[in-house]
């Protein structure tokens, strides 16, 4: 159940080549012990619960789905935990809402098959702050001054984002200057930045994510940049950030709980995807599924196959050995916190890196690549570079 | 009379009609140029029909008719004008957004001479003053009589070689009808035809130089007036007391 | 009083098309099938209160999917807020949905046609904007932040209509007849409604304003009647929808949500009787029929409305009536007797 | 003084993007009576054909350009042959339309995604250049749009009130029989109006994604401000949907500035309610006259 | 016994004064025809006496009831019923339906609240039906009628709310010379039952026979009011409505 069309198809398609690839790559080996992984896709339509249930419950009756495997779509997060539970499946998501630890932790037994394959978004606000707070002890970065500019979208994920930034803000010194939440898709910045601009803060952290729109902002605000930091969260990541807002890109940094690595496993990875979807292919999106595709099979197989729909004995067992699984592919590290079903985070929840999902920052540092890694250790590829805007 | 004996407008056996009845179970009649034919009978029984098929708007089912010695039954309502079959229709069907003076125009959309147009406009004020009072008017605010006025002012602005009215004097004062009438017959002598529906005895036997009597979906009767006049029995079934 | 011909039939067509509807779970139990049939039964509401007001009233509405959001978003915000149970709140949405209504009605009264689908879209649309755009966080609980008006996510998990405990995994042939409950009383109302006094009085005005007037018809009560009853109805709909769905959110305002159960309105036939059920059923059959080519599924979806239109240029209602006088002819001659 | 500036500058982009929207969508659905759903995916066909015309064919970007307009022109012209030649002047032509033209868009749209994916591709026919009025920055592209909007606007306004063909679209679109007893080719007329609203509407796609970038739903948002500036305006009158889109655009930006980005939008749109309410028919519509 | 009093009634459209300051009184049981040049503001009248149009001067009263500011659909119950010049209908509905509406919502004593209409109704559109011929087309639709037959229907349609005055624009509009005569006749017959008739005709034939007052109007105004066959004779009248026809019509009455 992924959305295949609408607003966010450009994730959803990609959400189900990760899966195409992985299911090839499996299927080749002998598939789950010797049965081949069979994909079905229903689209959500980049709409609410009541599509995505429908959808779910789609591949559940009809499609006899043993598991439900996404990336995110636009419901609250509830819904396919639901679904999954009256059936007797397995679902697992890259949703990044703490809603789904609240659904887990609710009724434990109901929601025995619900993973969420990385950590809650409550992390990236901290994450933020901590990591600037490194550069500023690593001499990295000066702070100009003590203000933070907000820039969020309505959706949750952006909005808590926000909030707890917009709190956690005063305990590392900063004072919000500007919150401000926009109508999506917005491609007219010019109230918003000529407001930035009357008020200079040393950092500007977007939470709202589509891409075309952070381009946007980016390329109308190096017509007259502010001597500030630029943050921006999950879109910058992607190819096509790069491709519209061209110069403008560099210097932006982002950062994601759920991105391919560039160490030896993520580019091969990133290169086997380019290799079958093309340059333009998103390999942060799409490895998320890709990902999760890997440790459904590992834990099947381990289980001693996968139960069909209605078949809890079965699934329960695969759900068990999805619990105690450690897994690194192209994303990081998956390893399951017990009680709410979804990733540890590094560092914030652990400090061993084998242990915890990265929680990585980038920095594009050419228009032409991605972003590279600047943190945490050790997956770092390149230091970070104050962007070109900035005077000091 | 002229020389010429074919008719301007044949139809032979015509059958039209509206979806799930047939109104006109085979209609014949000939219309010579530079004649007055009136059509004349009871109300519902197919006149506006029949013009509504000759001008095109209503598919024809079977038989022939023939305009200026070409078929037309497969022609569009447009091609038909621009071969000068003009229709002032039932209704008026005006454009009611547009000015009284915009709709006139419209009449002439065909003739590419602004000259000729305007002399045409001029024409039509003459004979219409109160039209020109309320040139600019939409017309959607008209009273009955000066709709009708502009339905056949934009008629004549067309300058077809038949025009066809129907019920020309509907709504209109004892005074424009006899000033309409006028004009109808002067029009006539510079080589006009004209196919005028109407219910109006002394009008009709004023101007018309043959009439025909549509009833029941056929040409019941056809001939000149005096023919009709020295006929006691249809003029009394017709004409009532008059 | 008396029923007419027609109303007496059209009654007798409805409460056989709900017994049969009543049987369907028994014999098909699957739970997707039952879920869609759930789902072809608040859509067909919603479709045929549209019509009421937009084919037989008339009044060219785009609020009317904003009615059906404020009936599910009050009964989803009434047990988030105020903890009430789903019964509670079903008069609640009704009468939030109803009044909405009346205040859209009267802004809409002096206007005419495609002004009034502006002004009803527009109120819809700032209603949607509005609501996705709130960010602050009314409650949180556990570091979730939960708007007033639910946000851009919306509601999840409100109180359903109660039979998990007692049904377990048949719980949602309880949701069905609760479901199909509402769709009968719907039908029925509707049904007295068009064949009544205000049914003519809504196609009176429909027809011709002016000598609606002249012939003693109020264009102020008819248009408020008929905006209150179709809304309230719809909010029903709305209603039966989030305890079905346990949700509310701003997807019920988009704009192809709109477009979709509007196709159905027309599809099936405007100003019909039994067009907004048709419509219904024919896109829902015809979605679930185009999943099976997976990709295929939008495409699939534009030429069905393409051709349908272009085929039954007065929807399927009509078409179905036309094949059906070709079966029985002659009956249509004879001319009905009303008594 | 800036702030004021500023403000100028975004409400006047967005003023003439809607005004290029509304226009394509003003002509057929003011002249002919059709509301054109489609008239966002002309605009897509119209973005996406520049970029193809670059991308693929190496176009210079005045020929992309032209070729964007024609790929608007061919997409409403088969609209027409295909679809709405069947309906026009049948019963329950205004609503079956909407359905049609949606059908229509969901179609295209399908397709678009098909071949090109959703990936937010950027508008390569862009004039780069920017210079200051002040302390404010104003990119080419800009002015370039917004003097494109003023000549189409002013264009199409001449057509329909001054020419004969105006005349005779207006003519059609009230009375298509009374049309044809007039000698109008009122089919030809139709095709030529909603070719000539296609053209309009590639022009305005290639221009609203050169300032955001292109995707198979790109139009949806553009078209349902243009639905909104058409009323306001009065239906059919294309002088004042030029007048209205600028002053909802400036209205906008002076909210999103004083009020906060989010209430741009539902604020204006609320305004815009109180003044229909206010204004039954739109800035510049007369009221309707019906004699019985 | 003045009855319809309207005192220096006037409307406007923009700078036209449509009807100028016009001072009629129709007393009970009469029949008033109403003629004059085209655009003279006769149906304008009408529409300020039953609400279509707001007055801009002056008063209009009813039986002892002020007409002004009233609402078309409220004069209506009240006993104003009309018909239009150019045949109104409700054209989707069928004859039955329209007769039926009428008789449902036209008058005071119509059962408005409850959801259905009752057997009377019923029997009372049949009726009216069957009074004038219009029977056999129960069930057609009113867009498919017949010139004739709709201008019987509006008739019939304004009679069913049981009005207390008829207003009739131009009703023999487009008929034949017999199918007027069976007009009149009708005329003549509600004449007779009681009810009080103002109607608009430019067939002077039939306003002569059947009306006992004829009101000529131009550019507003009343400039005749009297007994019909005095209408020829008057030189103003005959200028700026009847040409020719006015010696006609002296040649007929003499
Ligand atoms: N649109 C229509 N659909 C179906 N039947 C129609 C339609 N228009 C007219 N008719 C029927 O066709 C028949 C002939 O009508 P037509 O208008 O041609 O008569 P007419 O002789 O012009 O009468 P009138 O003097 O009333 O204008 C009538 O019985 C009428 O009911
Ligand atoms: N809504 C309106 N807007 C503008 N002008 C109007 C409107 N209604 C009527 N008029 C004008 O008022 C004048 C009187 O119209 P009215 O319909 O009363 O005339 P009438 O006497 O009934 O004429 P006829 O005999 O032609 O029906 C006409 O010149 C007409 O153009
Ligand atoms: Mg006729
Ligand atoms: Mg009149």
């Amino acid at each position: 159940p992924s959305p295949l069309t609408g607003i966010v198809a450009a994730d959803g398609i990609e959400f189900r080549r990760g899966l195409e690839l992985a299911a090839e790559e499996i299927n080749t080996i002998g598939g789950i012990l010797g049965r081949p992984i069979q994909l079905e896709f229903v689209d959500t339509e980049s709409k609410g619960d009541d599509v995505v249930s429908q959808a779910a419950q789609r591949l559940v009756d009809r499609n006899n789905a043993s598991a439900l495997i996404t990336g995110y779509n636009l419901e609250t997060g509830t819904v396919l935990p639901e679904i999954s539970a009256d059936a007797g499946v397995i679902c697992m998501h890259a949703q990044t809402q703490v809603t789904h630890e609240e659904v887990i932790k609710s009724d434990p037994d109901r929601y025995w098959g619900s993973f969420m394959i990385d950590p809650p978004e409550t992390f990236y606000a901290d994450g933020l702050l901590e990591f600037i707070k490194e550069l500023e002890t690593k001499g990295k970065f000066d702070r100009p001054n003590d203000k933070l500019a907000i820039i969020t979208g309505p959706g949750n994920y952006s909005v808590n984002i926000a909030d707890t930034l917009n709190e956690k803000a005063k305990e590392y010194g900063f004072e919000v200057s500007l919150f401000e939440t926009v109508k999506v898709p917005i491609s007219e910045w010019g109230p918003t930045l000529s407001k930035l601009r009357a008020d200079p803060p040393a950092v500007i952290a977007m939470t709202h994510y589509f891409p075309q729109d952070q381009a946007q902002f980016m390329l109308q605000f190096m017509d007259d940049p502010t001597d500030s930091l630029v943050y921006m969260q999950y879109g910058a990541s992607l190819a096509a950030f790069r491709d519209v807002a061209g110069d403008a890109s560099e210097g932006v940094l982002y950062a994601t709980v759920i991105g391919a690595l560039q160490d030896e496993i993520g580019i091969a990875f990133r290169e086997a995807y380019a290799a079958k979807f093309g340059a333009d292919a998103s390999p942060n999106s799409g490895g998320q599924t890709y990902q999760a595709l890997y440790m459904y099979a590992i834990a099947a197989s381990l289980a001693g196959g996968v139960g069909a729909a209605y078949e809890e004995e079965q699934n329960r067992k695969v759900a068990e050995r999805l619990r105690g699984l450690i897994f690194r592919g192209p994303m990081g590290t998956y390893r399951c916190v017990q009680e709410t079903q979804s990733a540890y985070a590094y560092p914030a929840q652990t400090n061993d890196p084998s242990l915890g999902m990265p929680h990585i920052f980038s920095q594009i540092q050419s228009k032409a690549e991605d972003g590279k890694l600047v943190a945490p250790w050790p997956y770092i590829v390149a230091d970070f570079q104050l962007p070109n805007w900035m005077k000091s | 009379m002229s020389l010429d004996t074919t008719p301007l407008l044949q139809i032979e056996q015509a059958k039209a009609g509206y979806a799930g009845s047939v109104v006109l179970h085979g209609i014949n009649l000939d219309i010579n140029a530079s004649e007055v034919v009136a059509l004349i009978g009871p109300n519902g029984h197919g006149k506006t029909t029949l013009l509504r098929l000759l001008s095109g708007l209503i598919p024809l089912i079977s038989g022939k008719i023939t305009f200026a010695g070409k078929p037309i039954e497969a022609t569009d309502t447009s091609e038909r004008v621009r071969a000068g079959l003009v229709h002032v229709p039932q209704g008026d069907q005006l454009f009611p957004e547009m000015s009284v003076e915009e709709n006139l125009l419209m009449g002439a959309y065909l003739c590419d001479d602004p000259a000729e147009t305007h002399n045409r406009l001029e024409e039509v004020y003459t004979l219409f003053p109160k039209l020109k009072d309320r040139r600019t008017q939409y017309c959607n605010g008209l009273s009955g009589g000066e709709r009708r006025m502009v339905g056949i002012g934009r008629g004549l602005m067309a300058n077809g070689r038949l025009i066809m009215l129907d019920e020309p004097s509907l709504g209109l004062a004892p005074l424009i009808i006899e000033q309409i009438y006028q004009a109808l017959n002067e029009l006539t002598k510079s080589g006009r035809t004209f196919l005028v529906v109407e219910e109006n005895p002394v009008r009709i036997s004023e101007i018309a130089q043959k009439i025909s009597l549509v009833q029941g979906g056929k040409v019941h009767w056809s001939g000149t007036r005096e023919a009709l006049q020295s006929s006691p029995e249809l003029s009394q079934v017709y004409f009532g007391g008059h | 009083m008396i029923l007419s011909k027609a109303l007496s039939r059209d009654l007798l067509i409805s409460v056989g098309f709900v017994a049969a509807l009543a049987l369907v779970p028994i014999v098909f139990p699957e739970r997707y099938f039952v879920g869609q049939i759930i789902t072809f039964l608040i859509w067909s509401m919603v479709a045929s209160q549209w019509n009421l007001l937009m084919g037989h009233a008339g009044v060219f509405s785009l609020a009317q999917m904003a009615f059906f959001a404020i009936g599910a978003y009050t009964t989803a915000m009434a047990s988030r807020h105020l903890d009430l149970s789903i019964w509670m709140s079903l008069p609640l949405a009704v009468l939030v949905a109803m009044v909405s209504a009346l205040i859209v009605g009267a802004a809409c009264l002096r206007l005419h046609g495609a002004y009034v689908a502006l002004l009803t879209f527009a109120i819809a649309e700032v209603i949607h904007v509005l609501i996705i755009t709130d960010t602050y966080c009314y409650t949180r609980e556990g570091g979730g932040c939960l708007q007033f008006f639910g946000g851009a996510t919306g509601f999840s998990r409100i109180s359903d209509f109660g039979f998990r405990p007692f049904l377990k995994g048949d719980w949602i042939l309880g949701n069905y007849y609760v479901v199909l409950l509402a769709f009968a009383f719907v039908t029925l109302v509707t049904m007295f409604v068009m064949h009544g006094r205000l049914g003519l009085a809504f196609r009176a005005i429909r027809d011709n304003l002016g000598y609606a007037s002249s012939r003693g018809i109020s264009r102020f009560y008819t248009q408020m009647t008929v905006f209150a009853i179709s809304a309230a109805l719809t909010g029903l709909a709305g209603w039966a929808y989030a305890g079905h769905f346990r949700f509310a959110g701003p997807s019920l305002f988009d704009f192809s949500t709109l477009i979709l159960v509007l196709s159905m309105v027309i599809v099936g036939g405007l100003g019909s009787i039994w067009g907004p059920y048709i419509g219904a059923a024919t896109i829902l059959i015809g979605l679930e029929w185009l999943k099976e080519f997976g990709d295929a599924k939008n495409i699939g979806l534009g030429l069905i409305l393409v051709l349908v239109v272009l085929f039954a240029p007065n929807g399927l209602a009509a078409l179905f009536a036309r094949l059906f006088k070709h079966i029985r002819p002659g009956k249509n001659n004879t001319p009905k007797s009303r008594t | 003084m800036d702030i004021f500036l500023q403000v100028m500058v975004t409400g006047l982009t967005l003023g003439a993007l809607y005004a290029l929207a509304a226009t394509g969508l003003a002509l057929v659905w003011g002249t002919l009576g059709m509301f054109n759903m489609a008239h966002g995916i002309f605009m897509t066909v119209g973005a996406y054909g520049a970029f193809v015309a670059v991308d693929m064919f190496g176009f210079p970007r005045p020929f992309a350009f032209v070729f964007g307009l024609a790929a608007g022109g061919i997409i409403g012209a088969a609209t027409y042959l295909f679809v709405a030649r069947f309906m026009i002047g049948r019963r329950n032509f205004e609503t079956n339309i909407i359905v049609a033209t949606a059908g229509i868009a969901i179609l295209a749209q399908d397709i678009i995604l098909k071949i090109f994916g959703a990936y937010p591709f950027s508008q390569p026919v862009v004039i780069d250049g920017k210079f200051s009025i002040g302390d404010v920055i104003v990119p080419t592209q800009r002015v370039l749009i917004l003097v494109g909007a003023a000549l189409l606007l002013l264009g199409v306004n001449i057509l329909l009130t001054r020419t004969k063909l105006g005349r005779a679209i207006r003519a059609t679109a009230m009375s298509i029989d009374a049309a044809r007893l007039m000698g109008v080719r009122t089919s030809r007329t139709y095709l030529q109006v909603i070719v000539i609203a296609g053209v309009l509407a590639g022009a305005a796609g290639i221009m609203v994604s050169s300032l955001s970038t292109l995707s198979p739903q790109m139009g949806g948002n553009p078209m349902l401000m243009a639905f909104v500036v058409c009323v306001v305006a009065g239906l059919g009158h294309i002088g004042g949907t030029g007048l209205a889109a600028i002053g909802l655009g400036i209205l906008e930006a002076t909210i999103q500035y004083f009020l906060g980005v989010q209430y741009g939008f539902p604020v204006m749109l609320l305004l815009v309610i109180l003044f229909l309410i206010w204004r039954p028919n739109g800035l510049f519509g007369k009221q309707l006259v019906v004699r019985l | 016994m003045s009855f319809l009093i309207c005192t220096s009634a006037t409307a406007t459209f923009g700078s036209l004064v449509a009807v100028d300051h016009i001072d009629l009184i129709i007393e009970r049981h009469s029949v008033v025809g109403i003629g004059g040049p085209n655009g003279a503001g006769k149906t304008t009248f009408l529409d300020l006496i039953s609400g279509l149009v707001p007055l801009r001067e002056g008063g209009i009263e009813l039986d002892g009831v002020v007409l002004d500011g009233m609402p078309a659909h409220k004069r209506a119950r009240l006993g104003v019923a009309r018909t239009f010049q150019l045949n109104a209908g409700f054209d989707s509905m069928t004859v039955y339906e329209n007769v039926l509406t009428a008789v449902v919502f036209g008058n005071q004593t119509a059962s408005r609240r409850k959801p259905l209409w009752s057997r009377a109704d019923h029997h009372r559109t049949c009726a009216y039906l069957e009074e004038f011929g219009l029977t056999e087309k129960t069930d057609v639709e009113v867009s498919r009628l017949a010139a004739l037959d709709r201008k019987k229907l509006m008739v019939v349609t304004a009679l069913a709310s049981d009005p207390k005055v008829l207003l009739l624009d131009e009703p023999v509009g487009g008929l034949t010379p017999t199918e007027i005569d069976e007009f009149a006749d009708l005329i003549i017959r509600l004449k007779e039952q009681g009810h009080t008739i103002v109607f608009i005709e430019h067939v002077m034939s039939f306003l002569t026979k059947v009306a006992d007052r004829a009101v000529i109007m131009h550019h507003g105004s009343l400039i005749f009011d009297g007994v019909p066959s005095e209408i020829a004779h008057n030189e103003t009248v005959a200028e700026v409505y009847l040409g020719s026809a006015a010696a006609q019509m002296r040649g007929d009455l003499s």
